[in-house]
């Protein structure tokens, strides 16, 4: 085995720690995203174009999908850190490389369920320390307790995929016939639309779902980016706002 | 308030440090059955210490803030600014204020609370911040791939502001807010920006198209696809996300099954030569 | 006189009987569009291509006419099935075609008025079958007669006018100066305005006028195909429904 | 309802054949003076003999039935289920309800439905499905041509679900529909669709422009149209298609009349070179 | 001195004086309007395609400036009425010709201000003469006083500047640097923003600023001619009366 | 309104004149300090010689009209016609309308329909107008440059109407108008429609751009302007006007403040090379 493959999946392995330990609000989570991992694989490796490219295809697939209540439907830092480096590393297309990121993305999803599940019995003893007047163990289970599980949770499959999955995925790669391929291919894009309709499930009043159709059509119709929208977006829920307000006011 | 001043105990800083506890601990400890309890009872204890000298008051407080609690950490850290000028109040005059009033405003914004900043933080701010981010990574620019970074960094002073703010209002303006109606009326906004938003990255992100035609005698191949084109574009993914939409409003969001059935899907039609 | 000719005609003259009879609501008027008809003479002459083109251009006069409380502005298949079989025989091109029909579309909305007046009989008949107790009067009146008077009333002239117009119409068109054509023509782009103004009339409240030119200039400066405008139109209006029927019951 | 279903004399197979009847003879007979009142009675002609087996009833009920009535076809085929819904009440307790109450409700119903029905289903579900063929067969698509056969089709199977909604819901559930305004809603909303879709079907498909202009000394002719085209696209038909619509507001809609009027123009117009 | 300048000097006096007397309330300011002073000027000088050129790039800067309240934040006839018959002497091109400009169109806008100083004289004379039961010296203190000061305010000046400033600015024209020249032409695409800044002040009502928003946009994302944002925007504020008024009855 | 036409003194002629007097000289003598009102005085002044033969009341009815008054002159004109049905009413029944009245009624009006005429006519009309002949003179078409006059030619005759309009409805109508509510709604409608148009016209005819960059090693050069463009284009210019709108909010409307800051901003900006 080569220092090299060693590197990386030792990085790969901290920066899963650091983009699933939640330290950091918005951070956290951000620093997992496809984009950054692939560019941070790219300068690591010295793939910098090859890194962007597969970074940012992944990340189409991940960039829609919100956390209501705790749901993590698919985790797109799992998929970065094992896809992004095999591909480096095999020299996968793109394409190629988002396809196999799925099923990643998908068992990254299932450690977050168990982390979840654990995390249960550090509140518990929070309480309890609480309740005995050992009132700095809250902070303590609010924090290193946790994050000593994620490490563990997270950091070493991802390390262990990372140096085993290479060769597995490359003589994986070559047995699924080109259909198959295809196939999955197909799924990569389509599967945002699970993170989009959820999303629509978890904040769309019904009277309001026409602003879905309005909003997916502009961009289809008009061909304008997504932040087009988003300013033609806030105006519109500004205007609801405050014509709502001067209405109730009389 | 203005007669309140003399004897506020909170200080700015502590305010500060009470949000600094949350943003960085808020989903450390999450779990399936307390979810955010602990990190926000965490994030309290300095400026309870502080207020309630006592260790019985003390430990009431803490056990006050361990129960259920949930939102989003962004907009929601208001809450953690209204808690912190109720339980000022409240060290204060422990009889006007019960130790009930709080956890039921605390659970009463919780809710509208989250449903507001997912949409906005999450479904709005982020994927502005990623699309950004992507489409400059897209054409090699490796400087581009860091503007995700524009996301935590706004995420991070938008709660600070909202926690500031939570305190300096308290309770009362609070209060007013929900009873207004106005609380509903920002939900309702918050809402048709958030499905424009999903709108527009679907048709951006999604796509799947058929490959299935026929072909008669005497003429060209007929594409599928031209026809549902000439219908009008967009259709297959629009009627995709309608489809799982209604799927999950009558079986419930079960992400992994569709995400299953989908990738199943998908490698069928491919056999068939259909996608 | 050729078979073919004849053949066309009797098809023609049927299939005016088949549109214009109303057995079957939403079915009978559309067997009669431009269009199909276009496809059909197409088919039966082997000149599918004319057909096609002749039908279409034929069809944007008059797909947008409604016909509110029983007015027939102007008839499409009549226009259809004597300016399409005349134009693929002499091989007039589909804009003189489309000038050829506009007569023939008014003179069968001639029919239909006639068929509205004598069709009171019918229902006059069926009361005083009913007063009678002979109930089952009631469905032949409301069918069978009323259908062998549309038969007489469509299916002979059309046969007629295909028989006797192409000669007439060839002699006509030569003798009308070449300014005279190109007015007519003009004419043709026009009188779809009429259609619209009258279902504009028909609908359309004060208040909401706005909307139309909103449709109107959205074509005009935006290029979206018709289709989008009914997509953001039913968002408005379903957009328009919902919230309003939220402020009702507030 | 739930009381009442083990009375029910009225079978889906009844509902079915009376909205065949109605889908297939609607308009056949329709006359200036009594439009559709022989079809309507038609339809309801089987289920009113299994509900009045005494003649004299029956008899009644034609003749109630054979009263004016015009509505839209599709939307309208509502009507026929509230009807048939009353009509299986009243035989069963012929106090509660009288004939005239069911005439009523029918005329009352008929004029806004119509409304609703022909924005709906002739304003805008018509041409959509026309102008797809269309466009299709314009690029030599023989298939295309055939789409027209979707708009028949959507017709049948909307109007039959309209009907069986309309038993089901029976006159209550219309009453209410009526007089919590939401029909003027619904009717309005259904202006706004068709509207729109009629300034854009006029943008699509009328056309209109002069070929006057004029030429100074030492410079380019200068063309009308490219000044109406500066100051906004699409001038001259939306011009005439206001000038046509207030004429109708003025004058009453006398298609003939414009018709010709326009022809005799557009010839005039053209033998001066204006167009 | 050559005729040829003094005889357009003269024009130019001569036309101030008749676009800022206001004789004609929305027709003195339209007469000012470097747009159609260009056009004038090529006229007289027989340069009329650098006329219009000149005249329309300066209407740019001048188009949507509105006075509320008798406030000129900046003169365009002051504008164009110097700078245009410069550049046309000089060979000016039309970027530098805006340039020049503004400072002139900031001179004019204080004459304005003394204008509406001095004019005050008027209304208190008239008064006074009502008073005294003179009542014709009403008529004659609105219109000819106030114009002949207006002419030797307005009229003196331009022509002055259109004799003296030529060679005048010519070598300060060479004598600024390139940066400096290149920092005035910025600010002149840059200055209109205040002309719009201020309506929207003036106009604009806090519930209502998205709009300024939405039409921004709309131009940036669709790039719609600015007449078709007035068309929506006309639909758009009738049905937000129309529909307003139709709450109002219920 | 009936049974008065036998009396009324005031003729077509007179409006027709007294409106041509305004039009004319409406701002010829306008001052800081009264701005309108002379003009204001000098148009009634025919008209109330006529009304009131006597000197004295001539002589109030003229300086009533001296008081104060500043409006739009175009859609203002209207209060031109209402005050001659006033003091046409008054000069008939002197002690039913005092001059307090009419003055009042004049100031009431004048404010909001300076708002509506400044957004109508000098922020919609005009500049449209004004945009129609600059695009053609700058497309090297004389005929264009002259255009503009369509806008003085609109206006006088929209000020006629109004004029006439203002006469015929009289105060009873106005008065109902304002009442109801409408003139607010009126106000509101021209606002959005005003806000939108100056959003268009700053889109159109605002520029900035940025030259500043920066290069890393071993990669292209970076325009900070390219990435402007990909987070929005037109992002510059809106701020810009944006951040001038909040300096006025804040500090009020210095034009000349501001006019000067931005060229010297842009003169030293450009030497730094940033612009
Ligand atoms: O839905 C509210 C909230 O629930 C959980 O705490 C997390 O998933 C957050 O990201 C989310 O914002
Ligand atoms: O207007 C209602 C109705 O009237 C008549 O019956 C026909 O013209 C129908 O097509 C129409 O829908
Ligand atoms: O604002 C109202 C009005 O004020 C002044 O009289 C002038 O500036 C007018 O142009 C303006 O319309």
């Amino acid at each position: 085995m080569d220092t090299g493959l060693l590197l990386v999946a030792a990085f790969c392995g901290i920066w899963q720690f650091v983009s699933t330990t939640d330290f950091g609000y918005t951070l956290s989570d951000t620093l997992g995203q496809p984009v950054l991992v692939g560019a941070l694989l790219g300068i690591i490796t010295g793939q910098i174009e090859q890194g962007l490219l597969i970074g940012g295809s992944l990340e189409l697939m991940y960039l829609g999908i919100i956390y209501p209540g705790g749901t993590v439907p698919a985790c797109a830092s799992s998929a970065a850190l094992v896809a992004i480096p095999i591909a480096l590393r095999t020299g996968l297309d793109a394409h190629a490389a988002t396809v196999l990121a799925v099923p990643f993305g998908i068992l990254g999803s299932v450690l977050w369920n168990i982390k979840y599940s654990i995390n249960s019995t550090f509140t518990i003893r929070a309480e309890k320390s609480v309740e005995k007047k050992d009132f700095n163990a809250v902070t303590r289970n609010a924090s290193v307790y946790p994050m000593i599980l994620t490490f563990v949770l997270t950091a070493v499959p991802i390390f262990l995929a990372n140096i085993l999955a290479p060769t597995l995925v490359e003589s994986m790669i070559n047995a699924i016939p080109a259909w198959a391929m295809h196939g999955i291919e197909v799924a990569g894009g389509v599967l945002p639309a699970i993170g989009f309709a959820l999303a629509v499930y978890t904040i769309g009043k019904k009277e309001f779902l026409p602003f879905f159709v309005i909003g997916y059509f502009i961009v289809i119709y008009f061909e304008v980016a997504t932040m087009g929208v988003a300013i033609f977006g806030t105006c519109i829920a500004l205007l609801y706002l405050f014509l709502k307000n001067k209405e109730s006011e009389a | 308030m203005a007669e309140n001043t003399n004897e506020r105990k909170i200080t700015n800083k502590d305010i500060f440090q009470a949000y600094n506890k949350w943003y960085w601990l808020c989903e450390v400890s999450h779990c399936y059955d307390r979810l955010q309890s602990l990190s926000f009872c965490a994030s309290q204890q300095n400026a309870l210490r502080k207020l309630y000298p006592n260790d019985d008051d003390y430990q009431e407080a803490l056990q006050r803030h361990l129960q259920f609690f949930n939102t989003e950490g962004t907009i929601g850290s208001v809450i953690h600014g209204i808690t912190l000028s109720l339980e000022e109040e409240k060290s204060m005059n422990p009889d006007d204020i019960s130790g009930e009033m709080i956890i039921a405003l605390k659970t009463g914004l919780m809710g509208p609370i989250a449903g507001i900043g997912d949409t906005l933080i999450w479904g709005t701010l982020k994927p502005i911040c990623l699309a950004l981010a992507t489409t400059m990574a897209l054409s090699n620019n490796l400087i581009g791939a860091f503007f995700v970074l524009l996301f935590p960094l706004a995420g991070y002073f938008i709660g600070l502001y909202m926690c500031k703010l939570g305190y300096s209002l308290g309770r009362n303006a609070i209060g007013k807010l929900i009873q207004s109606g106005l609380m509903n009326r920002i939900i309702d906004a918050c809402s048709i920006l958030g499905l424009m938003m999903m709108g527009a990255l679907s048709a951006s992100y999604v796509s799947l198209t058929t490959t299935a035609g026929f072909k008669l005698e005497n003429s060209d191949p007929i594409l599928l696809q031209n026809i549902l084109d000439g219908i009008m574009p967009g259709l297959l993914p629009f009627a995709l996300i309608a489809g799982i939409y209604f799927y999950m409003k009558k079986k419930g969001t079960k992400y992994g099954g569709i995400l299953l059935g989908i990738i199943i899907a998908s490698i069928v039609l491919a056999f068939f030569d259909i996608v």
